[in-house]
């Protein structure tokens, strides 16, 4: 998930502090880093290899003259920059990180040890196919998984995040809409929906075409089927949405998609609030993508590498892109030519060089081996469970703009409870970063004003769930009672007050550059 | 579960504050159709770690690893060694465990990162600006291509034979779909003369070096003849280590540059997780793809960085978005980073002219070997052998001798008929002399 | 090197604070931890393992009744309680930590990877000689490395630190002055010894006499030789000693304890001054120690494991304890049988089960293979350069008792220089931690007063050298000109204020323990 | 050389500043006559991280990893399944590359480990209090016979010849100086009569259980037997996973346990390093050797915890201190620490229950190979057979089929005739049925 700043203030407010300044500007444990540009220099280095000269003659007349630039650091001074560094993040591991739509749960250790083993990280892509069928199995084994948690047929496991597999979904109905001899453009994605839903739809070169959301919440199914014709290539939604709600009349809106002609797309970065006890392949869904970095706990690593496989329904799986996996009587084997096709497949193309994000897929495997179907139903149950908990438990402090009915895996709140305290929703999710809290997803969705979207996950205990709601039962209280003392310019105990992003986007500095006059040595 | 913290009492606890009987109430949206029991699953039950190791050991013991046998495979992936402190720091668990830094203050470590990454990017291919990473390198030039065709707003890309076949039918995926795409013929071990194809529709052309063969093209003609015509010059390069000794893209005239990044801080993987570099002329800022981290100051004067550029972006740009991604390579560009920071000026350059050495040393021996041809002049790493027969079987046979024997191009180029005998030969700071003998003795058994 | 806490004040002063205090108690990335005990609860556990029945047949009656008491916690809960902990520590790989005598040196990652090599972490002490050949030849090595660089003949691998390694070398020295038919009970142990010394003499039976300290920080030899005599066993000298000086008399010393017929155990725990350029053979040394811990970089992981090798001169090499390392020629075998001796063989017994710290010797051979002779004599050089660094950049402004000529590895400052300040030795080390800097050592050497001992190691950078110099520096001149604000009630803004040491003494809380009248649940 | 940071230009302006000319100037306190070249030692030159790997890769695969096939080693050091997480966890470099807790401000999370390693380890042991840890349970029982000998101011030590006798021997080396050894008879499979052997001269009785033969103890009546006499009842337990099934030696009335910590948390080695546990009644506090940690509240109020009572120590106590250690083994505690976090109660009873279950699984189908007897009717996870012949070959012509079998007694007891033909094996939940079956054909053609 990713945070919109509609209404949010970019400009920070002014810092007070009136502790004692320290000389080293460190404090206690809070060390700063400065840039490696600023600390290397020449006539070290971190790795040794032999200083040997080789020859220009097969160099083709293009070997480098000018230095690259970058600066020299032995291997104490590289680890402890990047500890200091990391020390300056805050991680699931260190606390709750209530992100919307982000899903950030335990990442188990045994999945990064697994992802590690020699014949899975140490295996080059192209390796022949005998040195290759262990890990052909272990991609097989997981499109099982995913197929019968989805109860869909087939899956294509190359796309490396969401987005990428928004685009191999569309790409897929791109190519079915054209084996019809269709020219269908249109697609309909709801206001609710998540970035990557309009960006996929355009740069797949289809025309976006919103579609409002209902009081309550959902989809207006009668608006999107009003707007349903012979133009109209697929629907593109989020289902629980982004709401935190399960769209409840999604079956008859696939029907009336199926009956226009089109496809049924469906962002599955939710998934997680239902695996293990709906198959969207029952709800009529043609496409969707998985975030092996959601809803199958592959580490996020601070912004990425995801991995987002999409699974199929019959009438797409024809058009899955290459490689295609097959299994045969010696082995598995991956189709990459389009002359030795299985039978009736039409792939659309290819999403990227080699075979996808194996790294993602030992994790994502190692995760669903471990929690079991059993595992992997009773954790969608416990985020459902913590997410309902929160929202009954803040609902009568914070407004819950749906908080009649359950939520799914995520709690959304909006600004209304902060009408008139002068404190922001951004005031507000700054304060609980001084708490010792990861704030919320903010002003995400759109449909909703100054939008708090709380997804706890199934890794959070009661007891952590408990603390959580004090803090923000004491935040809200606080604010009401007109106590704006540590929301101004919150956060004040964080690595860094409040950052001028006005500035960063108007005169924007994008790489250390080396002074234009270098100091004399001192 | 080991990975569950609520017990049966707290499941009944919080039913009870939220005043629902029981967890199906929770799920009451759901049309009661779609709900299935768990036994509607044909999927195991769950599994302590014991077991689930054994299994996935199981699985991984059945294929070859790189570095447990003597191996020359390449056509971009490269077995590099990655010092010990690289995997060590990328698995803090404020880096690992922390997602899109969106709340900077929070956050400066990953953004200090990536403020690195772009420097670092931006220096090695020798452009003024880079991104916080993209996927892959495939999906970096595609993104570089519509670039382009977005900046020139001409519809043809012109994509060199030299071009990673993976890479030519990634951009063809998507590029065909608002414009031309057309690729200049395959002439393994030479360049071929793509300035002549370049006219008024062209966007741009999309040229390798060293190329998909190993061979080092010269990029400056290309240069010069791109912009004669008002088109762009897309750099590619899949091997990011050739930059310590080749000259840089930037510096041979290139517009934008889309480059694998894997070879530095990454490991196989068997092709994923990888870090698309990117980079360009800072005159193109606004349309580029992807994250950008910038420098600012926070309310109390002290420098800090930030994700900034966002308007080019999906979650606030939706539909006008200069590219759809999201999640990119965050990790790997932090393996990248601190490799490449372990590395420095003078360690890429020694572990660049060792690549080349080893290469150059492989392909004399291999090419003393009866019926064995070196079509490749200039190289970095890699190279390309003629054999006397196919190279397809000629692998699978090295393979069974226990020696991974690179890449036959016909894997790459199924329908090429000159590619048939040609082996694509990598060998990098990894490969022992004893290697060498290895391969160089099994091949000419093979070939014999 | 430990503390010692003479002319400490052990209560703290009163903090003030006048931020506005959290909710939750947490403070942005300071996040606090309760204990595992105030978390945990049945009904949840970390690890899966089926839950079987077993019958009480063959458990002899003893099958456990009662509860152990240990609390229920999940992975995601342990992980995060032990990683918000390992926050709150300091680390070398986070900052500069000048403890003198410790030698808090980079620990290479290579290190660490090649101890878990299967081969080497996973295998069992007791497994059949042909199944651990490598490991044998790995200690093998390792002894040619430590005998090589000592010029000593033999080794003793088993002893697990240093002060075992004393223990060891006494306990060979003991049993050299028996074979003689003797009996010498005194140790002579210079007055500026570390504590472990004269424990150690005592431990071994023997009975401690102090030799005092010149002026000039050496031991004063004449005292020394004053003291030898027929009941004298050894001396105990550090060397170079724990003041960071070269004992400069060594040779002569040597000379009359062997003419005394005493024989000389060298405290080695700072070797890594001189490795690779001085070799304690030559200096007439018995036994020493080397803490692989210190000199050769094996982590010191909080307080431990370390291990500590001694090397044995022709005098005392046939006293080495069991087990014995012999190379015959179909392998290696260890020796753990006293009636298969090898010829002269007379071990004075065992250290300890099994034949040594084998984590730490893969370590430390990993670090000697990396440096090689030439970076084991750089490293060495590059201490003492940067000691005599520190020493010359503060002597003008901070007091050292020895600065007119050079030390090696570790520089000795006094508190002269805050007389009369009202700051004690233990407000400025408190006041370093608030600038982010671990503390030197204090109040060791006991032979200087206030004595702050820094020790920089080979690791640090100059330009982390200078910033080093420059905080000392600020806090000396603020010391100096009556600016005590800073100082008292140091450190604020570390995890803790001071803590109240007489008050943990005097009424010992040494574990948890529940509630003697458990709570309600809420 | 990649671990220093110091350039040449550094070390000149360096000695420019201190007004040295050169590095010898530094190094003048040594006497001329003690100083050699480099080329004086007989060593290799520096390396980088690609051939150190190969050399010490090389060297690990001439051992058999207890992993890598059926392993039934045991007699002191056990494999268990150590969780993923510990490894990850302790490798936080706050946790390996701190020093001892000596500034508590800000090394709360070590001191706190400290606290709660304590706790579990008196929990566990059924004892008041246990220190911050010894070297290993050998050195922990040698402690703890010192602390027997200081209390009851006696000079007599009674080992069990169920007593590790590596233990035995550790023991002798130290507490012969000041006071007199014995050991008691070695009674395989038996308990022998320790208790008779209790005088008015006796500091302690020192006993395992489970004994090295694998056979459950009672330790109540010799606990009994030692107070009545006034000595002190040392209970050693060198299989700490068996205390979550078996009756703790605090319940037995035990007032010094002495335990190895190994199994939990930590992995072979080879031997090293492992962690001595060690617990006492609160009455014997201030003769407890090494490191406690204690809880206290800092200048705010907050709780905190500190090293106390270190007037025990040798810091401080110097000569007259309680031991001389002073490192101990902190990174292996908090291996044990969290290990043990992670199990917790269920946990902990589950795996030992599974441990149980094997090993009586194993005794089972091995005492129906025919000629060989099971002579441990109580044991935990590790029992004694007697073999037809004598043990050591056997387990030798086993490793050679690929198993380890376990540990022949006489290894451990040369000299001792009944031991020729006993073969020590422990099963753990590592262990598969398939792996007993391996072992059960093997030694039944070994012994054939
Ligand atoms: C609802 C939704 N859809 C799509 C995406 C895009 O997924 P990715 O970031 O993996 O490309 C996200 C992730 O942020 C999301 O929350
Ligand atoms: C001078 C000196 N001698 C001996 C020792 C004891 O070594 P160890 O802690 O390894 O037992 C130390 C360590 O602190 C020391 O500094």
């Amino acid at each position: 998930m990713s945070m919109n700043n509609q209404g949010r203030p970019s400009q920070p407010g002014v810092a007070q502090d009136n502790d004692i300044p320290t000389i080293s500007g460190d404090r206690g444990l809070d060390l700063e880093a400065r840039l490696i540009f600023e600390i290397g220099r020449d006539g070290v280095t971190g790795v040794d290899f032999p200083d040997i000269a080789v020859s220009d003659a097969r160099l083709g007349g293009l070997r480098r003259k000018a230095k690259v630039g970058l600066p020299g650091l032995s291997e104490p001074e590289v680890i402890r920059h990047y500890v200091r560094l990391s020390r300056q993040n805050y991680a699931i591991d260190a606390g709750l990180y209530p992100l919307g739509s982000c899903t950030m749960k335990h990442n188990p250790r045994l999945n990064e040890k697994m992802a590690r083993l020699p014949g899975f990280g140490d295996l080059h892509p192209l390796a022949p196919r005998a040195a290759t069928q262990g890990a052909l199995a272990l991609i097989s084994d997981l499109m099982t998984w995913l197929t019968t948690l989805t109860g869909m047929p087939a899956v294509a496991m190359s796309p490396k995040a969401g987005a990428h597999g928004e685009l191999c979904g569309l790409l897929a109905i791109r190519a079915a809409v054209e084996a019809r001899g269709e020219k269908r453009l249109r697609i309909l994605v709801p206001e609710s929906a998540h970035g990557t839903n309009p960006a996929t739809a355009a740069f797949a070169g289809f025309i976006v075409d919103e579609v409002p959301a209902k009081p309550n919440g959902r989809v207006d199914a009668a608006a999107l089927k009003a707007k349903l014709g012979p133009d109209v290539a697929a629907i593109m939604l989020t289902n629980p949405n982004t709401c935190g709600l399960f769209e409840d009349e999604i079956i008859g809106i696939a029907k009336a998609v199926h009956e226009a002609g089109a496809y049924f797309y469906c962002d599955g970065a939710n998934f997680n609030a239902i695996a293990g006890r709906v198959r969207p392949g029952d709800l009529g869904i043609d496409a969707m993508h998985i975030n092996l970095h959601k809803t199958f706990s592959t580490p996020h690593g601070g912004g990425g590498p995801g991995a987002g496989p999409v699974v199929l329904s019959e009438r797409l799986a024809a058009y899955a892109p290459l490689p295609l996996l097959v299994a045969d009587t010696d082995g598995f084997r991956l189709v990459e030519d389009r002359e030795q096709l299985p039978d009736g497949a039409k792939p659309f193309g290819r999403m990227c060089a080699f075979h996808g994000q194996m790294g993602m897929f030992v994790r994502a495997l190692s995760y669903m081996l471990s929690h079991g179907r059993d595992g992997v139903r009773q954790a969608s149950e416990d985020a459902v469970l913590s997410a309902n908990y929160i929202l009954a438990s803040l609902k009568d402090i914070m407004s819950a703009p749906f908080g009649d009915g359950p939520c799914m895996h995520e709690a959304l709140f909006d600004d209304t409870f902060l009408e008139g305290t002068g404190v922001t929703t951004l005031d507000f999710a700054k304060a609980m970063i001084d708490e010792g809290y990861h704030p919320m997803t903010m002003y995400f969705p759109l449909v909703v004003h100054g939008a708090m979207l709380i997804e706890p996950t199934e890794s959070e205990s009661k007891e952590s769930l408990d603390r959580f709601i004090a803090v923000l039962r004491g935040l809200a209280e606080e604010a009401k009672a007109g106590k704006r003392q540590r929301f101004e310019g919150a956060p004040r105990y964080a690595p860094r007050r409040r950052l001028d992003e006005t500035a960063a986007a108007r005169k924007p500095v994008l790489r250390w550059k080396p002074d234009p006059l270098p100091q004399a040595a001192e | 579960m080991r990975y569950l913290p609520l017990t049966p009492d707290d499941r009944r606890a919080m039913l009870a504050k939220i005043g629902a009987p029981d967890i199906d109430a929770l799920f009451r949206d759901v049309p009661g159709e779609a709900v299935v029991p768990v036994s509607a699953f044909d999927l195991s039950e769950t599994k302590g770690e014991i077991e689930v190791e054994r299994i996935l050991s199981r699985l991984a013991s059945r294929n070859v690893a790189a570095g447990s046998v003597p191996s020359f495979c390449g056509a971009g992936a490269y077995k590099h060694h990655v010092p010990s402190a690289v995997d060590h720091l990328i698995q803090r668990s404020e880096f690992l465990t922390a997602y899109t830094p969106y709340q900077p203050e929070i956050a400066q470590g990953t953004l200090q990162v990536l403020f690195e990454f772009q420097t670092q990017v931006a220096l090695l291919t020798g452009m003024e600006v880079a991104n916080a990473s993209l996927y892959d390198g495939s999906t970096a030039t595609a993104e570089a291509v519509l670039m382009a065709q977005r900046l020139t707003r001409r519809p043809k890309a012109i994509l060199s034979g030299g071009l990673h076949p993976h890479y030519a039918e990634t951009v063809e995926t998507v590029a065909n779909l608002s414009g031309v795409v057309t690729r200049s013929p395959v002439t393994p071990g030479k360049a071929e003369d793509i300035a002549a194809l370049i006219d008024n529709d062209t966007a741009c052309v999309v040229v390798q070096s060293p190329d998909v063969f190993g061979l080092i093209r010269n990029l400056r003609p290309i240069a010069e003849a791109a912009h004669a015509k008002g088109a762009l010059l897309i750099a590619v390069v899949t091997e990011a280590m050739s930059l310590g000794l080749l000259e840089s893209p930037g510096e041979q005239g290139a517009d934008i540059v889309a480059c694998e990044g894997q070879s530095i801080g990454n490991g196989l993987n068997f092709g994923g997780p990888y870090v698309g570099l990117f980079a360009a002329r800072e005159k193109f800022l606004r349309q580029m793809p992807g994250r950008l981290c910038g420098e600012t100051v926070d309310a109390s004067g002290k420098r800090g960085f930030v994700l900034t550029l966002s308007t080019r972006e999906q979650h606030i740009r939706r539909e006008k978005a200069t590219s759809n991604i999201c999640t990119n390579s965050g990790l790997c560009a932090l393996a990248f980073t601190i490799h490449l920071s372990l590395l420095g000026e003078e360690g890429l350059a020694r572990v660049a002219r060792q690549n080349h050495d080893r290469a150059s040393t492989l392909a004399d021996r291999l090419a003393r070997v009866p019926g064995v041809e070196l079509i490749t002049p200039a190289f970095f790493n890699e190279f390309t052998l003629k054999l006397p027969k196919a190279a397809a079987p000629v692998v699978d046979a090295l393979a069974a001798k226990g020696i991974l024997g690179g890449v036959p191009a016909s894997r790459l180029l199924p329908h090429e008929p000159a590619a048939r005998d040609l082996l694509i030969v990598a060998a990098t700071e990894i490969n022992t002399d004893e290697d060498f003998a290895a391969f160089e003795a099994a091949l000419k058994e093979v070939l014999a």
